[in-house]
């Protein structure tokens, strides 16, 4: 006796303070979703392809430098201002959610990418190419991009396919944490942390209500699906209470 | 039954004039002759007759046309199959609003330009008589005559200082 | 465009015959006339007498400013049809339109209403805070740190908004001097008085032809200025989040809009009561109209590109905007504004025939009047009535409840307005009402000759 | 003060068909070179398709480069057409008949290259299919109404469309003036495009009409066009500095700006080449040069307008983005000769009767504003990409590729091509125009002077 799905909205959770910058999320995300290498050369033209990145800054002046991580990938808002404007609706929102990109549509006109706040788009300019020796680990799930189009993070939607099949098939809904796109499974610090919010007993709630909780760009109204926690300084707190 | 054609230089275009006026004299109203010019002089110059037209209808019909068609393709495509863009509304109706204004000069411009070959009566496969010489300013009047009145307006025409008279019989 | 058919040509009136004509009307004035300059003149002092009462009934000041909207929206309405209709002559002049000619000295004498304005804006100074620590032309901070600011410029806005509005009266009370000086020896002739300052001589004229020229450039840049101005320290300034750059130049060209119609409707009475028929044609309701035609669709286009950006970009603060001024408590004016700015005048100018009649462009021109006004009331009512505490921030928090106005308010407009027309009609005795020499030169310049079998009116253009 | 110069049919005839009906050897040496210009060029745009966009100089933040630049830039230069010969055949200003023809066929031909640049420019060029002509019924999805990159497409075609009937419309009668003075295979081809045209007085009078009323029809489209162009960047909220209102009316006032100064370039170009010193006459180019300084000074006041309110906003990165455009080298530079070139030098220039009637001067600096006009297409565009986001991590900055500079000198190199082709097979001023300015000339005496007049019917 099959029951209709519960309605899913996906969002993940990105604690700024267990980031410890250590790139894994941005290795396992390359390898999970069939990104191209990025050679050195290609970094230095700022053409570099990474679903997740990790924003890195320094802060203070020496001796006293603090180094600060800011992981980035599709914040999948709900107001995506990289949809309306793409003319072959390339990209749009599903009902679970997600902001999901459609390769065969895309005619790589690269507004989408303009439009984002988040920069979070990443154009193939050119044909992606993979060492012989690598061939064999492309991921039979994911589409291998051609040249001149659009990509983006899917919070793996392969996977939560996988995991809807999964639940349908054993006749349940899908259990919390038993869809994790590739980042937040390999993240060491659990600084990612991916469910459904509208599952009335996923972890993300805790997340959702502390007071650290902020939205990247919350003025511009996009309503992102990615929740942020905020660094907890505490020196920086001793040096305000001082003041 | 023959057609004639009287020109007249271009510097003599009060003799142009005067033979209009001698052939009214001589019976023949403006419906029955025209006036073929170079270039465009003013309604009337040569006590031709008042040309009527039904230009301004083409725009307006053509106008609705472009609209309807215009508002019946945004809606359809967007109602057809509905996706969700940025949290905008299925029938955004500011986005149709531009589309069918394009929608809407384009018939109106496509519609008008139709309109002006038909009320000038082009393409014309038989044009009737003609000379090239009318393209270099002169001014030719011309109509059909029945044969035995030939003579009478040739004389008519060269009394009126004509060029030159053509006679195609 | 011609409408097919004969092409009524309208008789010639020689020089003389006009000027004993104008002469001698302008000489006995009428009982209508003086009966409007009274009712005017009274409406006005009632208009002063309900400021004074809601003055003291609600009080001045910065903290006030709510109950105020109405008086800031009328000055408004003046600013963009009285204060602007000296800009459609000017522009006229320069394109040498000789179509011109008849409305020429009512725009001059709407150009001296601009007293009245500033009698009002000086009236609003007491309404406005200052330019610290908020979005606004002049960049200002008292030491609260704000990027790009330049530090501490006293008086902004309320000095230059004055020193700006100072010139432009300047500007319209020369507009009128210079050219009523030609006329005013005219009717001195006929008076039997002696000349005092105008023989006519060729110099004179140059200086005059020059003068007007180069004045009215200047009257331009500074009206637009001015309405730039005005717009956003008095109206965009005030509603926090409202950053709209195209607002300004919107309000520069309802102004034209405004002005035109005011001229058109000026005409059309003159025509019609002050019986100038023979002077005042067809013709130049025709191109008159077909200008204003052209302003109604600018004016839609402009206002559509405000919206059409703000509805794409779905921020928070644009919302709270476009909730105030479009579909929020102010709806009803948006839509008044939109009927008769845009709407009802486009549909009835479209038509040649309406175009080429007296009354259907004085109709247009009276539509676009009333829309101009709850386009206004809209803008400044609705900005006015957001509350002090957030005039620093950069995106509303609340959206304020809709105001209508009271009888004071009501007494008060109409009392601006009829005291613009009390300028117009008492400055209007001063010197004759149509431009008597500008008329003349149009009539020289104007022969109807045969050509050929037909009859046309010979235009000379001396330049 | 316009001088009356009293011209027969047939000297019109000989001096304005010279080119058409025989060519001199300069014309072929031109053409030849312009011809090699657009085979390296179309050799370049087969070379970027065939190996990718990564040939140009964009990157991730900068993904719109030159070739958008240039577009725009080409859009604008189109705005010239229909702006003179609509607003001052509605305005009958006499003036206007050398200018209508040359002004609507360059508008045409810009119009052509403009439209190819976006397309070059898409990474799927191949598949543009889907988009420039949208409704592809194999998918079952259509395209996306939303979004301005339809708006744009539905806009040029209505534009090109509407301008292009325009041009052929008023050359009918000239056809017929061609049909009878060729022989052979042109005669044929030439009555076929005249459709046998005679010159009654109900033909004229429908011409003369159809003159009014296509560009009464024209003007809006004119203005939607540019506007739409600019809602491209203006929707944009992921930009700094693209988000504002004022876009749409600045960067038509600009691309009329920069348009007309473009056919007074041309026409210049033409007096020089085609020696028809009797048609282009200094009052000519000194009306549009009066034209250019109200136009001008109209689009200062927006630019200046659009600036200040980037400042009003307040918001630390978008003052961060002026400093960038307007004091941070390269870009400040860039916006130093931008403001001198395309106002702070010409537009003063323009207010001394003397400089508007030296066809020398008046050539070089009509030609100088569109330099200014393009760098300032550049500098609206590439800055705000190059700081698209607020965080330092992703700046970028750009240097446009050898590709896009031979593909953008390419388009030059076309848009002259086309319009000399023209001119070999039409007349590129109207005949029937200035026979009719002709006619409708006249004098009145006032005094001793005899006041240049014309016959209007009112």
């Amino acid at each position: 006796m099959v029951s209709p799905p519960r309605e899913r909205k996906w969002q993940m959770v990105v604690d700024v303070d267990r980031c410890t910058g250590c790139q894994a999320c941005v290795v396992a995300c390359q390898a999970e979703n069939n990104i191209p290498m990025n050679s050195e050369s290609i970094f230095n033209q700022k053409r570099a392809m990474q679903w997740i990145r990790i924003e890195r800054y320094w802060e203070g002046e020496f001796p006293n430098v603090k180094a600060r991580f800011m992981p980035f990938l599709c914040q999948h808002c709900n107001n995506a201002p990289c949809e309306p404007v793409c003319p072959v609706f390339a990209t749009y929102h599903n009902n679970e959610g997600l902001n999901v990109q459609v390769y065969n549509r895309c005619v790589g006109t690269r507004f989408c990418q303009n439009n984002c706040p988040y920069h979070a788009r990443y154009f193939n300019f050119w044909e992606p190419m993979w060492p012989e020796s690598m061939r064999n680990q492309l991921n039979p799930d994911v589409t291998v991009r051609g040249r001149g189009i659009m990509e983006k993070c899917t919070f793996c939607v392969q996977r939560i396919r996988r995991g809807e099949l999964d639940a349908k098939r054993q006749n349940r809904e899908v259990r919390d944490g038993e869809v994790q796109p590739a980042c937040a499974q390999a993240c060491p610090t659990n600084a990612l942390v991916f469910g459904d919010i509208k599952d009335p007993d996923s972890k993300l709630h805790e997340f959702v209500e502390s007071k650290r909780h902020f939205l990247v760009r919350e003025e511009l109204g996009t309503e992102p699906n990615v929740i942020y926690l905020s660094k907890v300084d505490l020196e920086a707190k001793e040096v305000a209470g001082h003041a | 039954m023959a057609k004639m054609l009287g020109l007249f230089k271009e510097e003599e275009a009060e003799a142009a004039a005067n033979a209009t006026e001698a052939l009214e004299h001589a019976g023949y109203s403006n419906r029955n002759f025209e006036v073929l010019t170079g270039s465009p002089y003013p309604d009337g110059a040569f006590g031709e007759r008042e040309t009527k037209h039904h230009l301004y209808v083409f725009p307006f019909m053509g106008a609705l046309t472009g609209l309807s068609v215009a508002i019946l393709l945004t809606s359809a495509t967007q109602a057809a199959y509905p996706l969700v863009v940025g949290g905008k509304p299925i029938l955004s109706l500011p986005a149709m609003t531009i589309i069918s204004y394009e929608g809407t000069m384009l018939g109106a411009i496509l519609f008008t330009v139709m309109g002006i070959l038909f009320e000038s009566r082009l393409p014309n496969p038989a044009p009737g008589i003609y000379d090239p010489r009318i393209t270099e300013g002169y001014i030719g009047i011309t109509l059909s005559v029945a044969d035995d009145r030939v003579n009478a307006v040739e004389q008519l025409f060269k009394r009126a200082g004509a060029a030159d008279v053509i006679i195609q019989r | 465009m011609h409408s097919n058919g004969h092409h009524h040509i309208p008789p010639v009136v020689t020089v003389q015959e006009f000027t004993e004509d104008v002469v001698a009307r302008h000489i006995a004035i009428g009982p209508r006339y003086r009966r409007a300059l009274m009712i005017f003149g009274v409406l006005f002092l009632l208009g002063v007498a309900a400021f004074v009462a809601k003055a003291a009934t609600d009080g001045i000041g910065v903290d006030k400013r709510a109950s105020w909207g109405y008086l800031a929206a009328i000055t408004a309405y003046l600013l963009t049809t009285a204060g602007t209709a000296p800009l459609a002559l000017i522009g006229l002049r320069a394109i040498k339109a000789h179509w011109r000619r008849p409305l020429a000295r009512l725009a001059e004498l709407y150009g001296l209403v601009t007293v009245l304005i500033l009698l009002l804006v000086v009236a609003l100074m007491f309404f406005i805070p200052s330019a610290m620590n908020r979005r606004t032309m002049y960049f200002q901070s008292d030491g609260v740190t704000f990027p790009g600011t330049l530090g501490k410029i006293p008086g902004a806005p309320h000095v230059y908004d004055l020193v700006l509005l100072l010139a432009l009266v300047a500007g319209g009370i020369g507009l009128w001097w210079l050219s009523a000086r030609a006329d005013k020896g005219l009717i001195a002739d006929h008076q039997g008085k002696p000349r005092n300052t105008f023989w006519g001589t060729a110099k004179q004229w140059k200086v005059q032809q020059v003068g007007l020229g180069l004045l009215g450039a200047a009257y331009f840049i500074t009206a637009v200025g001015f309405i730039t101005f005005f717009s956003i320290d008095f109206a965009m300034a005030l509603a926090p989040g409202w950053k709209d750059a195209i607002f300004a130049p919107l309000q520069g060209i309802t102004g034209l809009q405004g002005g035109l119609a005011t001229l058109i409707l000026s005409m059309y009475v003159l025509r019609r009561w002050g019986h100038f028929e023979r002077y005042i044609f067809m013709e130049h309701f025709w191109a008159a109209s077909k200008i204003l035609l052209a302003l109604c669709l600018l004016w839609f286009y402009f206002s559509w590109s405000a919206f059409i950006i703000f509805w794409y970009g779905r921020q928070p603060a644009e919302f709270s905007v476009m909730q105030l001024l479009y579909f929020g408590p102010y709806e009803w004016f948006f839509y008044g504004a939109f009927l008769f700015c845009f709407v009802a005048p486009f549909l009835t100018l479209l038509w040649n025939s309406v175009r080429k009649s007296a009354t259907g462009p004085a109709i247009a021109a009276g539509m676009i009047l009333v829309g101009n006004l709850f386009d206004k009331i809209r803008l400044y009512a609705g900005t006015w009535s957001v509350p002090n505490d957030q005039i620093a921030d950069h995106a509303m928090s609340s959206v304020p409840l809709v105001r209508y106005p009271n009888a004071l308010d009501i007494m008060m407009m109409v009392g601006a307005v009829s005291g613009a027309l009390f300028i117009v009609l008492w400055m209007g005795r001063k010197a004759p009402i149509v431009s008597m020499w500008e008329m003349s030169e149009g009539l020289r310049l104007r022969v109807v000759r045969n050509f050929l079998r037909t009859r046309l009116t010979v235009l000379g253009k001396p330049e | 003060m316009q001088q009356r110069v009293v011209l027969s049919h047939e000297k019109i005839n000989a001096d304005l068909l010279k080119n058409v009906l025989k060519a001199p050897f300069w014309y072929w040496a031109i053409m030849g070179f312009l011809g090699a210009i657009v085979l390296v060029g179309s050799v370049t745009v087969a070379f970027l398709l065939n190996k990718g966009f990564g040939l140009s100089g964009t990157n991730r933040p900068i993904m719109w480069g030159l070739l958008i630049v240039d577009f725009v830039f080409w859009i604008g230069i189109s705005h010239a057409g229909v702006m003179l010969s609509a607003i001052l055949r509605l305005s009958k200003a006499e003036w206007r008949r050398p200018a209508t023809r040359a002004a609507e066929v360059l508008t045409v031909f810009s119009l052509m290259i403009a439209a190819l640049h976006p397309v070059v420019h898409a990474g799927r060029a191949w598949r543009i299919i889907y988009w420039a002509f949208p409704f592809d019924f194999s998918r079952g999805v259509w395209v996306n109404v939303r979004s301005p990159l339809i708006w744009d497409p539905a806009a040029i075609f209505t534009y090109l469309t509407g301008s292009t009937l325009f041009v052929i419309i008023a050359l009918i009668p000239d056809m017929a003036v061609l049909r009878d003075r060729t022989s052979g295979l042109k005669h044929t081809v030439y009555r076929a495009l005249a459709m046998g045209w005679r010159g009654t007085p109900r033909q004229w009078k429908l011409q003369i009409v159809a003159g009014f009323l296509l560009s009464a029809l024209l003007l809006p489209v004119f203005v939607s066009v540019h506007s739409i162009v600019s809602w491209d960047f203006a929707v944009m909220i992921g930009i700094e500095g693209y988000h504002v209102t004022i876009f749409a009316p600045y960067f038509v006032i600009g691309a009329v700006l920069s348009g007309v100064s473009a056919v007074i370039t041309m026409m210049i170009l033409m007096k020089w080449m085609f020696g028809w010193g009797d048609y282009i006459r200094e009052e000519h180019i000194e009306n549009l040069a009066k034209l250019l300084v109200i136009i001008g000074t109209g689009w200062f006041y927006f630019f200046f307008v659009e600036f200040i309110f980037a400042l009003y906003s307040l918001e630390p990165q978008e003052i961060a983005l002026r400093e960038l455009q307007a004091f941070t080298s390269p870009y400040g530079y860039l916006a130093l000769v931008f403001i001198f070139l395309s106002y702070l030098i010409p537009i003063p220039m323009w207010l001394v009767p003397k400089v508007r009637r030296n066809l020398q001067i008046m050539f070089w600096s009509s030609l100088v504003v569109n330099v200014g006009m393009w760098l300032e297409r550049f500098l609206i565009i590439i800055p705000g990409l190059a700081r698209k986001q607020v965080w330092p991590f992703d700046w970028s900055t750009y240097h446009p590729s050898i590709v896009e500079i031979i593909i953008v000198v390419t388009a030059y190199a076309l848009v002259f091509l086309l319009l000399l082709t023209f001119a070999k097979l039409f007349p590129l001023i109207p005949l029937f125009d200035v026979k009719e300015g002709q006619t409708l000339s006249d004098e009145i005496v006032i005094g001793k002077r005899r006041v240049p007049a014309l016959r209007v019917e009112e």
